[in-house]
Order: C-alpha cells, then structure tokens, then sequence
C-alpha cells in the first residue's frame, strides 16, 4: 500500500490522475465509476453560447492527434443548473474551465460560477485576448497576471492558471500566474499545429490550424512542467502526451504534482482508473510510501556513457 | 456554422454512480473474410456484457499498428450482427484508409480492442407497421440488425438495396432469411438513380402501404426520401456518419446540425445518434 | 519528366530537396553522390572553438529523437580552410550555417565566412543572445531583426533566417527578418524538450533540456512554414520531421519553396536521393509540369463531412 | 566536459564525388537463435558490395516496429563474422532494451535494413607479432573477427575470455578454430576480478611475450590493461561503445574525449573508431 493522495493547495486529491479538460464528461460514467480517479475537470465553458469551430474538428497525426473544437458553450447557466449538479454525487472535487475574452470578463465569469459543488476553477488562458490584438493570454506574463489578479478578487475559490506552450516565456508567464494569486499551474494545453492532405491538397482541420495533443507533445510539456516547477512555489499539474504509467511518473518526477491525461482517454476510456492502480504498483514496486516522496526526485546525469559493463 | 447553434444536447443523464454500460474490451477474432472486393466480415467472440445491444448501434474499434498502417484514433463501426446466446458481434467494412487497412491484416485468433455498445439504436414505433429501407453501401451493414428487429416485431419489411454493380450487393440473403422483402438496384443497371427509385418507392408507397422510411449510406438518398417523405407525410429514422474522436460524447468532434423546434442544434452523432429523425437532418 | 528546379532569391537549386543543418557532413558522400540533391547544408559553426554539450547528447522519444548536441565547432579559420574546399567539386551550392553570441559578432563572422565557394549563409538565430538574458535571438522580432541588419551591411550574400519554434510571435519575428533584409526563412529548427528516464530518475539529456526533431515535430513546424508563407514575400524553407515524400509535398503545398531533411536522414541515410526520385514521381502522377506549380496551392475546407457516399 | 576539447576531428576525407562506400541494404534473415539466456545470434543473407569489411567495423541496424517495441533511432553492432564467398554476415547480440527486443523478434526469412560496414576496425600493425585479446561480454563478439585476422596473418594470438559465468562465455570455440589459445575466466568461479587477471596477464607477457593487447567489454578490463600497458610499454587498441544518432559521422552524438599530442581532443566513435588506441582513451 502506498500514500497515492496529493495536495494541491488547500484541496487534497485521493491520487493524482484527473483529466484534461475538453477530454472528459459525464458521459464517461458509463465507462468507470468517477470516483477512481482523483478530481473532475470539465471541458472549458464560455459565460454565452457558443458554436465551436466548423468541421472537420479533428484528425490524427502520425500517433497524435490535432483539434480545433474550439469552445462549444452553452452558457454559463446552463452549466451551473445542469452539469455541476451531475457531479455532486462523487467524492472527487470538480474544477470547472473556464474561458473569456477579457480580464474583466474572466472576472465577472469567475464570480458566477463560484457556486456550491465547484471546487476550483481552470482558467484557460490559452483562448485569444481580444484586448491584445488577440494573442491568447497565455502568451505573456503580463495579461496572464491581470486575468488571475482580476480573477483573484472575484472568487475564493482555488484558481489554477492552464498556460500555453506557444509562447517563448512560459516561465515568466507561470511567474506572472502565481505573484497574481493562482493556486496551481497546469502544463500545459495544446501546441499549435496544421495538418495537409497531400492527395487533396487541403488542410485538414476546418479550422487549418488546430492543437496538437498526445504522445508527440509530451517531451515538449514535459519540459514545461520541469521548468515551472523549478521556478515557481505553488502546484504544478503535468499535462500532455501521458497515456503510460511511465509518463505519469515522468512527470510526478519532474515535479508536477498531479497529472492530467486528455487524448489518452479517446484511444482507451479506461486509461485513468488503469494509471490509478498502475501508480500504486510502481510505488509500491520501487518501496516508496507515497506519491509524495517520487515528486520532483528528478537527477542530472551529466557525466559520459562510459563503457558499459557487460558483466 | 453559425454561432446562434446550440452545441450540446439538452439533456443530460441524470447524475450519480450507476454500473458501467459502455466496456472496453478484448475480443478474439472468430473468422475474417472477404464477402467482395471491398467489404471484409469480421466475426468476433464477445463477452455477453457487451452484446446488449440495439440495431443501429456501434462500436469503437482500436485498428492495431502495423509495418505500412500506424492508425491512431479509434475508428467507429456499426454492429452488423450481435448475438447473445452465441456470444458473437460482427462487423461488415469496406476497407477504406490506415484504419480499416490494417484492421484487415487481423488474424483469427487475433485480439481487436473494442469499445462499446455506443450511441442510440434505430427506435421501431409502435405505429410503423410497414416500413421501408433503403440501404447502400455501408448501409447495407448497418439496417441487418434492423430487418431483423423488424421480423421480430413482426413488421412486413421492403428492403431496398443499391450498389454500384450487383458483386457489391450486401446482406440481400440476410434480409431474405428475416423475412424482408429485398428490391436490388444498381448502378450498372442503370436502375438506381433518383428518378428511378422515386418512381419506385413511389409505387411501393401506394401498393405495399408504406409507413415509415429508415435509411443509411447515401446523403443523396437521404435527401430524397427527406423530400417524398415531406411530401407523404412519412416519417423515419436515418443512420449517420462523421468523423469521431471519443465516440462517446466528450469531445464534441462528431456534432452536426439538426433542426429542432428551438431552432437549428449541434447534436453529437455519437451520442445523440448515429441515428436521428430524418426529417430533422439539415 | 517534370522540372524540380526551385528558386530561393537569386540562388537557382536542381531540386528543392536539402539537409537540415546538424544532419549533414562530408561523409555522406561514402552513401550517395552529393550532387544529387538541392544545395549542401552545414552544421551550425562558431568563430571560435566550443566542445558542445555533455553526454548523452540524444536520445529517442516515441518515434522522435531529442538532441542537446551543442555547437562543437572547430572554429572560422579552419571551416574555410578544411570544409569549404571540400564541396567545391560539388554544382549543388554550399549554404553554411553560422552561430554567434551579439549581432555584431554576426556581422563580423559573416564577413570572414563570404568567401568563393560559399553561396549563401544560414543563420542560426536559436542560440542565446547574450546582450539580451541568453534569450533566443529568434524568439523576438527586435534581436532577428538587428542579427539580420548588421549580417546585411556585412555580405552581399543571401542571408537565410532560420526561425526557431520556441516563440509565440513566429509571424513577427519572420517579418522582422524580412525587412531587415533576409533573402530566405528556413521554418523551423527544433523544439525545447526534455525526457527523463522514469527508472532511474534521471534526465535522459548531459544538458537536461534538448531539441525535439523527427515525425512529432512536422504538424508544428509545417503550421510555421504556412503561417510564414502567407506573412511574408521572401521565400521559405519548410524543415521539421520530413521522412516521406508526402511530408515533402505537406510542406510544398503548404507554401515552402523548398524543404530540409533532418532527424530522417539518420534513421535511413538515403533518405533524400530517394524523395528526389520520389517527388519527380509524385508531379508526374498528378499531371504537374514543375515543382513550382505544387507550391502554395493549399485549399482550405470549411465544410462539414457530408454523409458519405459509399458509391 | 570542458570548453577547451577540440571537437571534430583534425583530418577530413578529401573533397569530391567517389564512388560510395557505405550502403543501406535490405538483407534478408537466414537464422536466428539464441546462444543463450542472453545472446541471438543473427546470420543474414548479404550482398558482396557490403562484405568488404574490416574487423572491428560495425553496422548500423533498424530495428522493426513491433507491437511491443517501437524503437526509432538505429542501433548499432560490430560484426560478429563476415564471408564474402558465403555471402553471409552476422552479429552476436545481447537483448537488452527497446531495439534488440524488437530485433530479437524477427523470424528467419525477414528483412533487416542495415547500413555499413562503417567506422574504422582493428589494425594489426606489423611489429604486433604476439596479440593478447582481452574480451568481456559483448567483447566476445566485437573480437571474433579480429581472431579469424590474427589467424589470416599467422600472428599467434592468446584469446583471455572473461563472462559472469560458463553459460555466458561465447566465441571460445570459434576462437579455438581459428588457433588461439583461449583462457577463460567467470565470477562464477572467482578468477575474473582485476587482480586474478593482472597476475594471469603479467605471466603471459612473460611466458608468451605479448606485444600487444585488444580488448572490448569492459572499461574495468581497459583501464587494468591501460595501466599494465605503460609499466610494460605495450600498446593495442580498444573497441569502445558510445551511444550514437547517426553512425556515420554527421551528428556529433558519439564522441568521446581521447589524448592526442595537442591536448585532449573529442572524436566520433562512429568514425574515427570504434576502435582506438588503448593509451589514447581518457
Ligand atoms: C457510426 C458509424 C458507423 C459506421 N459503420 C461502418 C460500417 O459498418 N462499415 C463500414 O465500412 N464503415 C462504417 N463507418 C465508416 C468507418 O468508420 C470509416 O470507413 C473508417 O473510419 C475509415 O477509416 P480508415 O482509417 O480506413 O479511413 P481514412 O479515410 O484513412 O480515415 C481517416 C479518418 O477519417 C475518419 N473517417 C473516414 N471515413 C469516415 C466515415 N465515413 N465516417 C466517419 N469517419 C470517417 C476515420 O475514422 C479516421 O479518423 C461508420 C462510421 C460511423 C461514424
Ligand atoms: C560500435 C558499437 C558496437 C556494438 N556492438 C555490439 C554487439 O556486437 N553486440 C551487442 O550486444 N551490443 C553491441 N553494442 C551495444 C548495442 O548497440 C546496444 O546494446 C544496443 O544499442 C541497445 O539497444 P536497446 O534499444 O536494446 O537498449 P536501450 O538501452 O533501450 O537503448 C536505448 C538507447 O541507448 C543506446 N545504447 C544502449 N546501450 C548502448 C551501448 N552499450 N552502446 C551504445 N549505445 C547504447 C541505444 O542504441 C539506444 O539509442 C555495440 C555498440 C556500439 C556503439
Ligand atoms: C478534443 C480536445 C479538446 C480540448 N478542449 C480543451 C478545452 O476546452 N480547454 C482546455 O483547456 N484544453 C482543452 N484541450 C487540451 C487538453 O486539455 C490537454 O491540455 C491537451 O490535450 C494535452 O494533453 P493530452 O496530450 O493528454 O491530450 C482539448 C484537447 C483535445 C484533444
Ligand atoms: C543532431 C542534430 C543536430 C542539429 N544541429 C543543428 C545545428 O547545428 N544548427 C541548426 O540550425 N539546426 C540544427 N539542428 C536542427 C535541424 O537542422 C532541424 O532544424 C531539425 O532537426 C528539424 O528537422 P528534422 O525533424 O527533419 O530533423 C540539429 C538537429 C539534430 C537532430
Ligand atoms: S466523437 Fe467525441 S463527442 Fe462524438
Ligand atoms: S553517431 Fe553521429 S557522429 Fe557518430
């Protein structure tokens, strides 16, 4: 037996697998029973309806996937009258996604949806700024600090920022998200990608560029994850590519403190509740009380391979 | 598309703890033959907790890698067959892409990975006494399990098949052997375009009392019996297709628009469907 | 027969198939005759003498490799004496690609490395600037820009800006290098990745974090070369997890005038004679009489997926 | 590491257009076998324009794509025995992780790509008339070709075959055939420590006058023959392993740091070795 709970912040998860928003939904109780896994985190909503993106909104990349959904929403009311009552019945604390145009609107979104049964709120700051020439949040450290300090006095709730890696300062950005008040980190969301069909020569996604998720984005959010977790204090949550038990403790090894698993989930539904047990065994396997004594026990090796022993 | 559609369904099932109903499993290949030059039959041992099934229904198949095909995603497929006692679900594909390419180069014996049942079956109403199919292609596959639901029911069913050319014609003796009334037409007979069939299923309307359509496999076909049934006041069902990622109605890929009385709806085709009102498709 | 010459400026190419720099060395002329392809690519030299990273300097992740190589350069004076001598028995034209710590040092070494034989210069722009906190100087559009202006006034010959994936600000920083007068971009080099050895804890990379190249890359690098294309009037060179000949017309139709073989050529070192021959083929099948008309000619597809017509 | 190595090597192959050397061949698999708990033996059909190969040289393997290993870059392995009548050739190798597991998996009758013969190989130079071979592990296969040369120039060669036990000792036989005195050693039986083996190698530069050493497999046994080297002014050559990209000399991926006249230099163990001498190696 070994400790599998996690804390992230003031909230304790009963184990450190939950998923990636916009790769989870009620629907999945149907497959296993919710409260395997350590917390929900619902797809990202906007406070009006919303369309999502035009078809096709999906394909797959040589062992990964790009999407461009976008963010299909039917409202904030909506959500709050019909999907956070669903999630009352389990155990596990829900963390709602949100999006917004504007700092003020992620604010005044924020207050709204902090309501009895919501745990903590993902801001998903990956969505473009409308007041910045439409670059996404997440891209500098500046307006991701005003959407978590405005966000900050407009709930109580745990905020955790979900950065991009499309920016060359994801330090700075994650720096920004936690001297603003954020809770936790999540690294990170999708990379922006494109796809052609060299038969038809058209792209592949209605929207031509889309996210790139799975195994191929893992190396480059594991990185992410590794540098956040250096630079900042509070949680960091790994997410991209992690559809292994291995790539969980990659990550729990560079420092995330909890992981999120997304495409994962659509090549098998069962993926969390198997990484649950899988994560016991490995601690269990390498003599280890708890999840807490493998986070961040990541080495340097800098010395040559040198010749190997073959004995 | 535009941003006025609403983009999730209305309902949500109510929340709470129940036992699981959708499975992922390993089922072993039973056998795996041609039945022409394009469609493969895939017979696989399942387990009864799966073959709970309704016509219309799919499953979510996991195509293994291979040297030439490295598919990704799932790739959904209509139960062409599913049989409790027996403990047997099949398939009928046409091998398309990467997906179905090395789905094919299973063995018997082979393992496939498989998710499912998924999405709501073909719903017979009480008040459909007569119905009619019009089936082509891969719509041949997926109305077996229907004309069999409708022997069962006891509906006298009309099985209109279409094909390219006659080797292409599917599950014709299948509808027989349930009872069903099969009328072939192809398109080396010249017999199959839509002037044809109106005229057809015209006739067929007046003289077998025809009182509800279900169809699968032709947008152009769709599109005509939406028209005549308009026109008869007919209604019905219509199995549909669109890429899919979850398939099971997390990820918002597979929505289409349907009208509704609030207006046009984004409805997920995995979830809400495959199969839908037809009259309701936009 | 279809005509594969390409144009990049004013340099004309037999075809437009070339190594990425880093993947390419003299000894590949002991696999296959080197004037078979486009133009000869060098690994990335320094004006003066650097060792490169600590080991292990690659490792493979999924279906991708990461590198931490490094720069180990023998220096200026020894390139022109030793290796630039070496391809001029060669017609396909020498591209040598620079590094170098402040613009001026750019400048300065630009000057010393146009000499006969060298037909135009790459410059490698992902390597820290030091007069800015080690920054990428391609991760902003003001440093690409002075690299590029101070090599102008230094060279009469191309100057080929390759652009790193590590920014949030590609189409800026590709502007950016046009006006300050670059002949070509090259879209893109690696991405900021890392790995860790889950048993045994250890980072899998001497310099920690490295670049991620091969397949998993493609779907990022081919969204820059689109976006580049369409931002810019100078031509671009598509480079990032090409190995087939599809990918190469990926990147054509994308809006490349031209491609670059990396990861691919390690794992099989035929690879570029092979998408020579390959893309002949593909012009000829699809009626095309040059490379020139595949070019740009991506169509974008908004539509739904209709019900299939299985017919 | 410091900034100070020279990096690339100081010679270049002379410039321009020669007929190639290096070929990527498709070569099918006539056997594949263990040889014991730990070692396969692969033999494979090769064409004469790669068999022109030196001892020591190696080849640069893709691994296949299987269900359970997905290894991507190459991996490279000396030759175990070339035979350019036969048309054969043939690697001894220890399956250890991603990419000899999947090679470990292909049948006989398959096809391997493989690239080579690549780097430089052992030289016997002329005044080397009483070799002393030192292998350990995967030594045991790196050494055999340069057994079979020894014997190809008549130099009388002690073959000291070090393993972690009996089992595990392999190519002695072959070494025998090509009239080598072989001794051999194991933890086993207790006699393959450094200090077993330096009083064993001191009597045998006395008794057998060795002039010269080769060895592979074990940095402990480089080291002890480094040492015992410069008190005896005996020199050789090692056969040394680096972790590689490309194996042709492109990437920079392999180098070691070895002594030179100039200072301490880094050179590509794919290029200017695998085989250095002894006394350059830091
Ligand atoms: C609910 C449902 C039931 C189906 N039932 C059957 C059946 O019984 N028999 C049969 O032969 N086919 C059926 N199809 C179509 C079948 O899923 C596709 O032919 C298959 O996915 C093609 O995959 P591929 O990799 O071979 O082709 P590719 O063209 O390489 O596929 C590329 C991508 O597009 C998707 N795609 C391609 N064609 C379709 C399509 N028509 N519908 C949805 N996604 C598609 C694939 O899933 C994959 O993600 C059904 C589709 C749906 C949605
Ligand atoms: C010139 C040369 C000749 C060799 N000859 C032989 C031989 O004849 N028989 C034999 O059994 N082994 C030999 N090796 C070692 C062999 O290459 C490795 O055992 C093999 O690459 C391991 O791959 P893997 O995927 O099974 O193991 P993994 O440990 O999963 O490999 C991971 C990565 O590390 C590299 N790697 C692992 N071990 C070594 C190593 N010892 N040397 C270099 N790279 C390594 C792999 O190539 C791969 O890139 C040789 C190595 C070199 C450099
Ligand atoms: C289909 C799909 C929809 C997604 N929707 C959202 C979303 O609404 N909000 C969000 O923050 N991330 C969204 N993501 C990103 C995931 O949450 C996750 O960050 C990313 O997919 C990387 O993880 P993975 O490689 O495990 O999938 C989506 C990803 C996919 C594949
Ligand atoms: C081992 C290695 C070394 C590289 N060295 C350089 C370099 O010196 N300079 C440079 O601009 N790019 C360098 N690159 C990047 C490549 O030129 C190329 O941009 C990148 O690998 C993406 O292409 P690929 O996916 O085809 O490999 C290197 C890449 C690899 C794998
Ligand atoms: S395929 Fe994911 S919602 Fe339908
Ligand atoms: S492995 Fe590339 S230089 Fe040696």
């Amino acid at each position: 037996m070994a400790d599998l709970t996690t804390k992230i912040g003031t909230l304790t998860l009963k184990n450190p697998i939950m998923p990636a928003s916009g790769t989870f939904s009620e629907e999945l109780a149907e497959v296993f029973h919710l409260d395997t896994i350590g917390a929900h985190v619902t797809k990202t909503i906007t406070r009006g309806k919303r369309a999502g993106n035009p078809m096709p909104r999906v394909c797959e990349v040589g062992g990964a996937m790009l999407n461009s959904i976008g963010i299909p929403s039917k409202g904030a009311e909506w959500f709050v009258k019909n999907v956070v009552p669903f999630y009352a019945d389990y155990d596990a604390p829900l963390v709602i996604s949100i999006s917004a145009n504007t700092a003020d609107e992620f604010a005044r979104f924020a207050e709204e949806v902090s309501v009895p049964g919501v745990a903590a709120i993902e801001v998903n700051i990956s969505c473009p700024n409308i007041e910045d020439d439409g670059k996404a949040f997440a891209m500098r450290p500046g307006p991701t600090g005003d959407v978590i300090r405005k966000m900050r006095s407009a709930t109580s709730l745990p905020l955790w920022a979900k950065l991009s890696p499309n920016t060359g300062e994801v330090v700075e950005v994650a720096q920004a998200a936690e001297a603003a008040g954020a809770d936790a980190l999540v690294t990170a969301n999708t990379m922006l990608a494109m796809a052609i069909d060299s038969r038809t020569g058209c792209v592949r996604l209605g929207n031509i560029m889309g996210g790139l998720s799975g195994p191929a984005l893992r190396p480059i959010t594991l990185r992410m994850t590794y540098q956040c977790a250096r630079a900042v204090a509070i949680p960091v949550i790994g997410c991209g590519g992690i559809s292994a038990i291995d790539d969980v403790l990659e990550y729990l090894i560079a420092g995330a403190r909890a992981v999120q698993v997304g495409t994962a989930t659509f090549i098998s539904p069962t993926t969390m509740p198997r990484l649950v047990r899988e994560l016991e065994q490995a601690l269990v396997g390498r003599g280890l009380p708890s999840v807490d004594a493998l986070i961040g026990t990541v080495e340097v090796a800098y010395e040559a391979i040198t010749l190997a022993e073959y004995a | 598309m535009s941003a006025s559609l609403c983009v999730v369904p209305d309902s949500i099932s109510a929340g709470a703890p129940r036992p699981p109903s959708i499975h992922e499993v390993g089922a072993r290949i039973k056998s795996h033959e041609w039945v022409n030059g394009e469609y493969r039959l895939l017979v696989l041992d399942a387990p009864a907790s799966i073959l709970n099934c309704e016509p219309g229904q799919f499953f979510h198949l996991l195509c293994p890698q291979t040297d030439r095909f490295q598919p990704y995603l799932r790739r959904p497929m209509s139960i062409y067959s599913f049989d409790a006692a027996r403990g047997t679900l099949s398939f009928l594909y046409k091998v398309a892409g990467a997906g179905t390419g090395a789905l094919a180069e299973l063995q018997p014996g082979a393992t496939l990975n498989i998710v499912g049942p998924l999405g709501k079956g073909f719903e017979i109403r009480p008040e459909w006494q007569r119905p009619l199919l019009l089936a082509r292609g891969v719509g041949l596959a997926t109305l077996a399990p229907l004309a069999r639901e409708c022997a069962r029911l006891d509906r006298p069913l009309t099985a209109v098949c279409s094909a390219r050319s006659p080797e292409l014609l599917m599950s014709t003796d299948l509808f027989r052997s349930y009872g069903a009334e099969v009328i072939t037409v192809t398109d080396a007979e010249g017999n199959s375009g839509v002037e044809s069939l109106t005229t057809l299923i015209e006739r067929l309307i007046r003289s077998r009392g025809i009182d509800a359509f279900f169809t699968c496999g032709s947008a152009r076909l769709m599109r005509m019996l939406q028209e005549m049934g308009a026109r008869h006041g007919i209604v019905g069902q219509v199995a549909l297709e669109q890429q899919m990622a979850c398939g099971i109605g997390m990820c918002q890929a597979c929505v289409r628009p349907f009208r509704r009385e609030t207006g046009a709806v984004n409805l997920r085709v995995c979830r809400e469907g495959p199969v839908f009102d037809l009259q309701e498709v936009l």
